[in-house]
């Protein structure tokens, strides 16, 4: 156990890197699936089959083929063709592509629980399609499709300890490396798992901030306890449920 | 079949429906109807539930696609036209000329949760048709007097009650200055004693403004004030058409006699 | 990847029935998986209920701190720990009470999903409180899960692969083991790729029949 | 981190462009003693020792690496991600088809790691058949094929640090590895296992002639040569390998055989090499 | 204030109200309430919204808890009793018994989607009474005959409309045999249409039973057809008791007088 710490400490420096690079691969990771998950949910949703299609096909296939695969085939076959990006930047488009497809479920789901009644009174005001989802329709919606969003953050951040397949030193990489130093399984998970836990607990509170910000612009704000705030409950907005594009 | 191709005043009508068709899968709702309101006309639609009175106002507000016929709004053509004899839908782009002619209110009030008050009401003057700040909050204020909802002004909509919400959804139309206002049993969702109080904002704007109005309502003492003319609807057609008192006092139809003993008890 | 190209239909056919062998596995995983998890969460989204906090805050404690780890170091952990429970065994079960987690999150907005006039309705007909739970409640409740349920066993299908971290040997680990003694790893990635679409994409087309169904 | 230096277009421009840079850039699996990083995060290891050597030979001074998981080595260097290999893996004829490796530079040996003690008396493969002992082997591993084809109980593991938990945690009853990794691993460990002496295993009668090497990417043809050519005069003076690979545990039992070639190992008929080289039992 | 603990017909009332007080937050809904049902009479509850007349049935049926005073079915204590001078509640075990006397149908329905009809109606006779299943059935068929809906006793309840559901709402409260029926404003999620459908319904049951009924409406028609005492409540307080047609036509309290106005137009 003391060799165990003591090798521990030498390693703390090279934890900031590997958290670095974890934080990286999540957010960038996380930026990138919001964008793709409201290009593909919005265009999930329209009448015109030329970009519901595509739409439906590339959210299938993102989240059908598994991440791994995915990330080997733009990290390792790619280059072959001649399509050669750095590992952080494989790192952030394929969590960005699979994720981004899962969230893409996630938005239409949401936005297909904003009350139809909603996009009605925005016609009767005869407002253009980007002004209504901008204005009125994603407003609501987002406050739905938080904490599912949240869960999506929580899993994107674990999938990002793949980084290690792709050369990357991320906090999972360190993780083993104090393994293979210290031949302690157990305590080197330790460790790794607490790194985890706090990475997803902040995320979390962040969320569930950004929850409480959105009902209450829709002024349904629970004037947020300190236990609310502090808790990780991913207070699940009902009509959202059920999974209608529950990802994951 | 009883078609109404009516009015008097001559000048193009504000709203004419010509051999419209709406189906919903096998439910032909409405079959070839023609109808016609004259500009500043005030209309009340009476009749059964099911017997598309709803669908004629939702049509209008392009909430629904008709699959036949033409609807004109000061005669232009609004959501399809005949180019040589295909009849065809006119694109979101033109549509949105014309729509700016037409405001709703609904049952529901489908007021924005997201926005205040008057958040709600300035929306679409500002970003549609292009009003100043400044300008639209100063009219906004102006109508939220007019409705009696001043001090409420920065509420959020779901700190209003029914009644409250209605008066705003009021608002945030004829905020939009239409020419036609569409109205769907506005009342229906209110409590009893709060009803008057909408209706009597409406009879408000009935008086002051030369506003077309196209109502549904199953309060028939309010058709009588407010509106010049009522007609009775079943099954997608227009079954009998005149003034409120002959219609309430007088119904020539044997529909409509049922149906008016039923609603008036 | 040589001169022959960068596919290699022999490898392709010399691997498929490895992996078909893991997948059967991979499946294995997911079933049991999945009825641990749909059952083990029904039930933390029932004890959540308590009005107890000497019960909802521990469980929200250890809930929260298994969907916020790495399921990978659940499996080493359990596996390690406890050396007489068979590896499989242990795989299941972690892989079932990790997505429990989850499960439990998305029952306990079914729950909350099913309007509160239907427990007013079942106190007026004075029904006891068993009784409403699983005649009125929970029907309402599990039928407003399903999708949830079918989009968290996608999910899982793809983690499975975490299992071989104890040793359990599904489609993935064989497609690797393949490429180590080889060298040749695009065909069985790919393949596995592939056949996680095959079972992916009818259980998604389910589950968006029964979204539009309970709509 | 990985750098887009290597880009497997080939025909003989790598070798030069490597010399223009001074730099190589080697894949490694972290695996002690072949090619790791020290505490200080230095790369190191008797492979990288060999590399180190032969590429100062050819004008190429730093010799950098890329740390990666087992399974990304090759497609890593078939995509052009690092120039070579460097983490003595095995020559197989499967593998042939797919990379280029150069001479054998190291001979494998199997060892058992045991608890300590060694229960269940294992000295070679056969005391391993003759026993029921569970055995865990590490995925893709030439041990795994020895299991298989003798129908040996295993388990399969991802790692050497994950073989050596399941014997520790009692999930395996002994751990199958080459006997300089198996070495290194019982030295850096505080758990009451050991490693047996390492020994040829005989499968079905045939000895397992195992050599490591370095590996190139198949385009690169000219690279390859060249490191031959700078290896040569290594494998044929013993003092000079010990002198390289000593420091890191190696010894003469570990240098290949002369008259063994990468070739030889590709075509895979290990009856033939155990004849010529005068090794069968 | 005005309190009103009246009942001529002497014995036990089926419901009494001793000093309730009702509170959510620090909105004061009921202020130490009194008043009394006899057996037997049929009791209208009118007046503004937001008076408190849902809370008073909803006290009755242990969906709120009183924070104060007594409240009685038969005379016996139902939610709460002093012991000693502590005011404690009793527990459900016992709340049970009294609460098979009283029956609720709701304004919402709030029927069980995942039932049939006929499922809905004989769950609570067979789990809640005990009855033998097929008793159960031949009691529930009885009543869908009564209320017309004999045809779709296998219908899944979300196959209704909003009528033919609260008509199955209406079996299923009776199909528990209850001494005391309460019904909350039971009409106003119809279409008006129907409303007169649902009131024959609840009037031939008024004519044929001796149920006590406690019930807010604001359909004053029916009201004055079915009650024989009509209780008009403003602020959580009894502000004038009497016979509807006295009520309706004469009634004493300008508070009175003021909501009937603004409810009869
Ligand atoms: N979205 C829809 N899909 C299918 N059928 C519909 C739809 N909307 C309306 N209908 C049908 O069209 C017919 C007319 O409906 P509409 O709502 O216009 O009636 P209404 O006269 O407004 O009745 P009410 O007084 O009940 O509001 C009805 O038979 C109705 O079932
Ligand atoms: N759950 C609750 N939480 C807070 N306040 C409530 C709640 N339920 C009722 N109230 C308040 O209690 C008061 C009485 O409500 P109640 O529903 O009994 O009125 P009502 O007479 O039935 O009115 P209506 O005619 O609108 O149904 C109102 O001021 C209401 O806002
Ligand atoms: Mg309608
Ligand atoms: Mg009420």
């Amino acid at each position: 156990m003391s060799d165990f710490l003591q090798t521990l400490t030498s390693r703390l420096p090279s934890l900031g890197d590997a958290i670095l690079v974890t934080l990286e691969l999540t957010l960038g990771g996380a930026v990138l699936a919001m964008a793709l998950a409201l290009l593909l949910g919005f265009g999930a949703r329209t009448r015109s089959l030329w970009v519901r299609g595509p739409s439906r096909v590339f959210i299938e296939f993102f989240r059908g083929t598994s991440l791994v695969v995915q990330i080997f085939w733009i990290f390792y076959v790619l280059p072959v063709f001649g399509f050669k990006m750095e590992a952080l930047a494989v790192g952030i488009v394929a969590l960005g592509l699979n994720f981004g497809a899962y969230g893409a479920e996630v938005v239409r789901g949401s936005v297909a629980s904003v009350p139809a009644s909603q996009w009605e009174a925005t016609i009767a005001l005869n407002m253009s399609w980007f002004h209504r989802v901008r204005r009125v329709i994603f407003p609501q919606a987002w406050a739905l499709m938080i904490p599912m969003l949240t869960n999506l953050l929580i899993q994107l951040l674990k999938g990002s300890a793949l980084a290690y397949y792709i050369t990357l030193h991320d906090v999972n990489f360190w993780t083993t490396q104090l393994r293979r130093a210290t031949s302690e399984t157990v305590y080197s998970f330790t460790a790794g798992l607490l790194v985890y836990f706090v990475i997803a607990y902040l995320l979390t509170w962040g969320m569930n901030a950004l929850e409480e910000r959105a009902k209450r612009r829709l002024g349904r704000g629970t004037r947020p306890s300190l236990r609310d705030v502090v808790g990780l409950r991913p207070a699940v907005g009902t009509a959202a449920i059920t999974g209608r594009g529950t990802a994951a | 079949m009883t078609s109404s191709t009516s009015t008097a005043q001559g000048g193009v009508p504000a709203i004419e429906f010509k051999d419209v068709v709406k189906r919903f899968g096998d439910n032909v709702v409405l079959d070839q109807l023609n109808f016609s309101v004259a500009k500043g006309d005030r209309v009340t639609l009476i009749g059964p539930s099911g017997s598309g009175k709803t669908t004629i106002l939702r049509l209008l507000m392009t909430l629904e696609e008709a699959n036949g016929g033409l609807i004109l709004i000061d005669g232009d053509p609004y959501t399809h036209e005949y180019k040589g004899d295909r009849w065809v839908e006119i694109p979101e782009k033109r549509r949105r000329v014309v729509r700016n002619r037409v405001g709703m209110v609904f049952q529901q009030f489908n007021l924005f949760p997201n926005m205040t008050v008057l958040e709600n009401i300035i929306e679409a003057p500002v970003n549609v048709l292009g009003l100043k700040k400044a300008d639209a909050v100063a009219r906004a204020e102006q109508l939220l007097e007019q409705v009696g909802m001043s001090e409420k002004r920065d509420f959020k909509t779901n700190q209003l009650s029914g009644g409250q919400q209605q008066r705003v959804a009021i608002a945030r139309a004829l905020a939009m200055d239409p020419e036609i206002l569409l109205l769907d049993e506005v009342t229906s969702a209110l409590d009893p004693e709060i009803v008057a109080d909408v209706l009597g904002v409406l009879r408000e704007i009935a008086e002051t403004t030369d506003i077309t109005m196209l109502l549904v309502t199953h309060e028939m003492q309010f058709a009588r004030e407010v509106s010049n003319r009522v007609l009775m609807f079943d099954k997608g057609q227009i079954v009998e058409e005149a003034d409120p008192e002959t219609m309430f006092t007088h119904p020539k139809h044997e529909r409509t006699q049922e149906f008016l003993k039923a609603v008036l008890g | 990847m040589t001169e022959n190209g960068i596919w290699n239909w022999e490898h392709a056919w010399e691997v498929l029935p490895d992996l078909l062998e893991g997948l059967v596995v991979t499946i294995e995983a997911t079933v049991v998986g999945m009825a641990i998890a749909s059952i083990l969460g029904l039930f933390i989204a029932l004890a959540m209920r308590s009005p107890s906090r000497w019960v909802t805050i521990p469980l929200r404690f250890v809930v929260d701190f298994i969907r916020m780890t790495p399921l990978l170091v659940q499996l080493v952990f359990v596996w390690l720990l406890f050396s007489t429970i068979p590896t499989l065994v242990v795989g299941f079960t972690v892989l079932g009470v990790h997505y429990a987690t989850y499960m439990s999150e998305v029952y306990r907005a079914g729950i909350e999903a099913v309007p509160k006039g239907q427990w007013e309705a079942a106190t007026a007909l004075n029904l006891p409180k068993s009784r409403t739970w699983r005649a009125v409640i929970l029907p309402q409740a599990v039928r407003n899960t399903l999708p949830g349920l079918g989009n968290y066993a996608i999910s899982m299908f793809k983690e499975t692969p975490f299992l071989f971290a104890i040793s359990v040997v599904e489609m993935y680990t064989k497609a690797q083991q393949y490429g180590a003694l080889t060298f040749s790893y695009i065909e069985p990635l790919t393949l596995v790729g592939l056949l996680f679409l095959l079972v992916s994409y009818p259980t998604s087309l389910l589950v968006r029949r029964m979204e539009i169904r309970l709509a | 981190s990985s750098v887009d230096e290597g880009s497997g277009d080939g025909d003989g421009g790598k070798l030069a462009s490597l010399q223009e840079s001074g730099t190589v850039n080697v894949a490694f699996n972290g695996e002690k003693p072949y090619s790791y990083q020290d505490d200080n995060g230095e790369l190191t290891g008797a492979t990288v020792a060999l590399d180190e050597k032969i590429f100062g030979e050819l004008g190429i001074d730093t010799v950098e690496g890329t740390l990666t998981e087992w399974n990304s080595l090759i497609p890593g260097l078939t995509a052009g991600r690092y120039d070579a290999v460097s983490a003595g893996m095995s020559i197989l004829p499967d593998r042939c088809a797919q990379a280029a490796f150069a001479e054998p530079t190291i001979m494998y040996t199997t060892a058992f790691l045991v608890p300590e003690g060694n229960p269940d008396n294992l000295t070679d493969w056969q005391s391993l058949e003759e026993s029921d002992v569970k055995l865990a082997v590490t995925s893709g591993a030439i041990e795994d094929g020895y299991a298989q084809e003798t129908d040996v109980e295993t388990i399969t593991v991802g790692s050497s640090q994950d073989g050596l938990d399941a014997v520790v945690s009692g999930r395996a009853d002994a751990f199958a590895l080459t006997g300089i990794s198996l070495r290194a691993l019982a030295e850096g460990t505080d758990e009451a296992v050991e490693a047996t002496d390492a020994f040829v295993a005989t499968i079905n009668g045939v000895p397992q002639i195992g050599a490591g090497a370095e590996v190139f990417n198949p385009a690169d043809t000219e690279l390859l040569a060249a490191y031959n050519e700078k290896l040569a005069p290594i494998l044929d003076d013993p003092a000079q390998w010990l002198e390289i690979m000593g420091p890191f545990g190696f010894t003469e039992a570990e240098m290949p055989p002369e008259g063994l070639t990468a070739e030889m190992l590709c075509e895979g008929d290990l009856e033939k090499i155990a004849t010529e080289l005068g090794l069968d039992s």
